[in-house]
């Protein structure tokens, strides 16, 4: 008991992989023990910011003990602005690893879809690394050609990209890519906004396909305990004992049927 | 040293409790920190039946601080009783379960529904900002609230503290009609009722519209507060807000809190309880004081 | 793109001024800003005499704003007429000079004096929490505010803007009591009385003991405020507190403000007033809107 | 008009002269104009702190466009300890410089005492530069044997020193220091503690020699517009019209008669 807490990790390198988008390795305690689809939350060094920022973890290096997170600089004199001011050997608070991750073990000799759009793309690389199927295809949806994480993903699955601009794969989202490459698969896990795993969501459904999707909200505590991060479920919730899963918690992956969005 | 207080009878082993929604039933925290070195655990608000809450987006950040629409989200009475009391009794630690509701009836069931309870005191939320029936009401009239107050007392078990909200002209006034309406102790404060707009979007950051701000930004209005409370009645004051480390919990007692409750800084760090009460040990120490009760009001003109 | 505000009949060039008591009369900050830029200037409390105000420390700082406790030191309105006013002249920008008094007769007085200036607008200051007979009392008292405001509109040759104090139960109360006396513009808020203690002396922070606070730390409050006093009444509301940059002004306009004051931030930033103004034309370019007015209540629920 | 601003300068140089007590060289444009007994306001990089700190000037380069400050880290997580974590090159938010400074001219041709105490001995080192006169006294006061600063004022003038332990120097306090050693002057330039100064007041009263003394008090603007850190004065002050004067921008140097300390 009363074993975790908040950890100072050690930021290794730090580099943007595309406009706005940084990857940045931290030495953290979290990467023992760290699941593909779990997340860090990560404060920055600011007294007039308080709450965590919740960052999925997109790679886990568990021999050096490191995490990998991807993201985005959502504007100026923003947290993530502040992180991304981080230079290798600077000190950065985390508590992790945090949340449920991806259930790998339903894709044992499947197909599935590992699905990705905008900044839910990185966590489904760690995703690609661990899960072990009949055949992987990751799908990316992406807003141009700034296809970060693109070689790596090519080199852990049969990679399928979609762009909203049409400069690279399918002119569209990752469901036009799965139609225009006419695949189809027996259960997905996906990433991204709400709008993509909305749609991603009622696609499984009508192909009656296991989906699992990770969501998305504001976050106070990271750990269950404030209640402000809920999505409504369909059934009564065990724990809230109302229609409503934490997603710190509980999630953020859920089965797509168990949750309203 | 001594660091126990003594909050209308009860005897907490150091002053140090968490503010009431922060902390969830301390199933949470226990991954963090040992429970039974906390003073009391303060339960999220509970009701008569569940809640569901409001919609999401429930909190957003301001500077310094946070704005919280929970809606007083809670699994009602029933399993809190079945669950969340059995699991905090299982640590040394006094248990304030915090009571929300819609009416004088709502309030009354569920302290009535403690009383068979093995909990140590009752904090009475009348000053929620977030729901349109969340016991506002009666925290912004004295006279409400002195009414909420006695009708609570006649079915309470156990001390009642009455949760007092900062959204009003006189806060001396308000912690005097709750102990004229019998209250043992009075807690302060609740969240400042606040709104942030997304300028992108044009809509309110909250789906709720308005949200309670809480932290550190929000601390000097708590010690004044907890100041004019304390100068206004005979109770023993639970002062909170924006509590963040040892220093702003010394201050709080030295403005007249006989122990304090920390909220938000837990989602900052979430071994902060632990560390407050140990820098509030070391100030004792630093400054060859026996009795953290010395503290209580002790800061001089 | 039309950047101009009208406020009760005065049109400003844009809706950018000053919180009265940060910006001195003008002169330090010409240094640092083109006065002729801003939509008005607002000045520091004036009385009928001048006043010495309170002993030091009259500031210090807290987690996202600061607190003080000037206690209305000023030069009497004679000095200010003779200098003050000629030195903002000879900018091409609205004059509103903030009024303070400890009385009714003390208000008014220096309201009369001021109808033979050449000022555009007069903001009466019922809200100031740090000198004993500053004002609060007619500003936490609906009844109170409406009589202070008729009698200073008898007086008025200029249009009164009522300047509130958040430190009520009810801002719209407040805003209609106002209105009701004759008002021709609210203003909101002033500072919320905090109170801050050294733990190492074991003495108040400040010498006033008590003290207001501002800056980012009270914005969210502040536009809640703002949003309520804009519902409850027809007149224009000049919104302030924590505006530190472009995008709080924004979020203060939507939240139905015709006009914004910046305060504290311009003691972190001198020249932030300036591109609160750029941002704003920036955002209106952006959003392909054509005039301010247009950002005025446009929140969406 | 409108020439000033908060100015962007660049820390050359860090380094610890003794427990708790830094020396930063700031590139600034704020060196061009600076005289001795001015100030800067300096400002963290921290959202959650607003307030300038005002720090004295120790030293001017015009030359290469810097200047010196001298601080102690006045406590754990404060201001000053930010400043203490910057590094060469990291950027530093000032603006200045700041107040009247000391008005070397009354010095010529006299015998004189500067004066510092504590913290307060740092701007005593530009002003033994600038200052020309007969003779020139530096009465230095320190806590302890951690007399920083030390070899400078050598360079610059006679040096007295006391130190409260008695560890070097006069064991006391510096006027201690100038009785043990049978000094005399008849212009004094001091700067330190409110205490020290009340004393000097006193002795300079008592001898009748002029008296400059630099105070101190909390600021919010640093620039003469918030009315927070006034003094009493004896006369009432022609600009606030009452009896009290604007340490920031009508001081911090003041006749010791001027003021009620
Ligand atoms: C489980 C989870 C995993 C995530 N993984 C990633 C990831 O791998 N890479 C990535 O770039 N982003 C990810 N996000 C989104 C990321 O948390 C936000 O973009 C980030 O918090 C924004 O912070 P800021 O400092 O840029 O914005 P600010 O506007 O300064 O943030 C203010 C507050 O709002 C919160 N906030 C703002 N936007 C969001 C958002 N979209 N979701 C949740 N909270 C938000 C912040 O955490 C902070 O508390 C994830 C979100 C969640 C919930
Ligand atoms: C004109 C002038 C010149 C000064 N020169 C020097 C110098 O050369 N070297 C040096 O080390 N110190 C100097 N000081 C004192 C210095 O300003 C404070 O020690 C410093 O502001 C403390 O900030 P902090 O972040 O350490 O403390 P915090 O406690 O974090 O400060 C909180 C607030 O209080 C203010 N404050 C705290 N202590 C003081 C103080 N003693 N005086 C004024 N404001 C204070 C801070 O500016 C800030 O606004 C000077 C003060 C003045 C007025
Ligand atoms: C997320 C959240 C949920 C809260 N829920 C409750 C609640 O259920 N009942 C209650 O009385 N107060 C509730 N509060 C108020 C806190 O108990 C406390 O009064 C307030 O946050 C000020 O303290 P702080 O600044 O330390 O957080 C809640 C506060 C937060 C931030
Ligand atoms: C140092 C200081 C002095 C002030 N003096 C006055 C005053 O004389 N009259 C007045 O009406 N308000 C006064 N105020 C209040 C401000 O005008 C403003 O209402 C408040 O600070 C909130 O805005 P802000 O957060 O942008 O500072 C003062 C505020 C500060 C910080
Ligand atoms: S963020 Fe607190 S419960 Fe999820
Ligand atoms: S600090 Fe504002 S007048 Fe001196």
């Amino acid at each position: 008991m009363a074993k975790m807490k908040k950890e100072i990790g050690k930021v290794v390198s730090q580099e943007s992989i595309a406009d706005g988008i940084f990857s940045m390795w931290i030495e953290t305690e979290a990467a023992k023990c760290a699941r593909c689809g779990q997340f860090l939350s990560m404060y920055t060094n600011d007294s007039g910011r308080l709450l965590p920022r919740p960052i999925s973890i997109c790679e886990i290096d568990k021999e050096n003990g490191r995490l990998r997170v991807v993201y985005r600089v959502t504007g100026e004199n923003t947290g993530t602005e502040q992180f991304s001011r981080m230079k290798a050997g600077d000190k950065i608070s985390v508590i992790g690893p945090l949340g449920n991750g991806f259930p790998v073990e339903e894709a044992k000799g499947k197909k599935v879809f590992l699905m990705g759009g905008g900044i839910g793309v990185p966590p489904i690389l760690e995703l690609a690394k661990e899960i072990e199927c009949e055949k992987k295809q990751i799908v990316a949806g992406y807003r141009d050609a700034q296809t970060f994480l693109k070689k790596e993903f090519e080199q852990n699955g049969e990679l399928y990209i979609s762009t909203e601009d049409g400069s690279v794969g399918t002119k569209g989202n990752v469901l036009d890519a799965i139609r225009e490459n006419g695949l189809s698969a027996d259960v997905i896990y996906a990433c991204g906004p709400t709008p993509m795993l909305r749609a991603i969501k009622e696609y499984a459904a009508e192909k009656k396909i296991v989906c699992y999707i990770s969501l998305e909200e504001r976050m106070a505590c990271g750990i269950g305990a404030c209640l402000g991060c809920v999505c409504r479920t369909s059934q009564r919730d065990h724990h809230t004992n109302v229609h409503n899963a934490r997603i710190c918690k509980d999630g953020p992956v859920f089965l797509a049927t168990e949750v309203e969005i | 040293m001594n660091m126990t207080v003594n909050i209308a009878g009860v005897e907490w082993k150091n002053p140090v409790t968490v503010a009431s929604g922060t902390f969830g039933s301390g199933a949470e925290y226990a991954d963090f920190v040992d429970i039974s070195r906390l003073g009391a655990v303060t339960t999220k608000g509970v009701a008569s039946v569940p809640w569901q809450g409001n919609q999401t987006p429930r909190v957003a950040e301001t500077c310094g601080g946070m704005m919280n629409a929970i809606g007083l989200q809670n699994p009602g009475i029933e399993l809190f009783c079945q669950r969340d009391i059995p699991f905090l009794r299982k640590y040394d630690t006094k248990i304030i379960v915090n009571v929300c509701g819609r009416s004088e009836e709502d309030y009354c069931e569920v302290v009535e529904r403690l009383g068979n309870e093995d909990v140590d005191m009752l904090e009475i939320n009348i000053s929620c900002p977030n729901v349109k029936e969340g016991g506002i009401a009666f925290g912004q009239n004295p006279k409400a609230a002195q009414d909420i107050t006695r009708a609570v007392k006649k079915y309470a078990k156990q001390p009642v503290i009455m949760k007092l909200s900062p959204n009003v002209t006189d806060i001396g006034e308000m912690a005097k009609a709750v102990e004229a309406g019998g209250a043992d102790a009075v807690s302060l404060i609740n969240t400042l009722t606040g709104m942030k707009i997304d300028i992108r979007r044009r809509t309110f950051a909250l789906a709720n519209q308005t949200g309670g701000v809480s932290g550190p930004a929000i601390h000097p209005i708590a010690v004044r507060m907890v100041y004019q409370a304390a100068q206004a009645v005979k109770l023993p004051v639970i002062g909170m807000g924006g509590i963040a480390c040892a220093e702003d919990a010394i201050e709080m007692m030295l403005a007249g809190a006989s122990a304090v409750s920390v909220g938000t800084a837990n989602f900052h760090n979430p071994t902060v309880t632990l560390e407050i009460i140990e820098g509030i040990e070391a100030y004792l120490k630093e400054n060859h004081m026996e009795d953290v009760k010395d503290l209580v009001g002790a800061v001089q003109a």
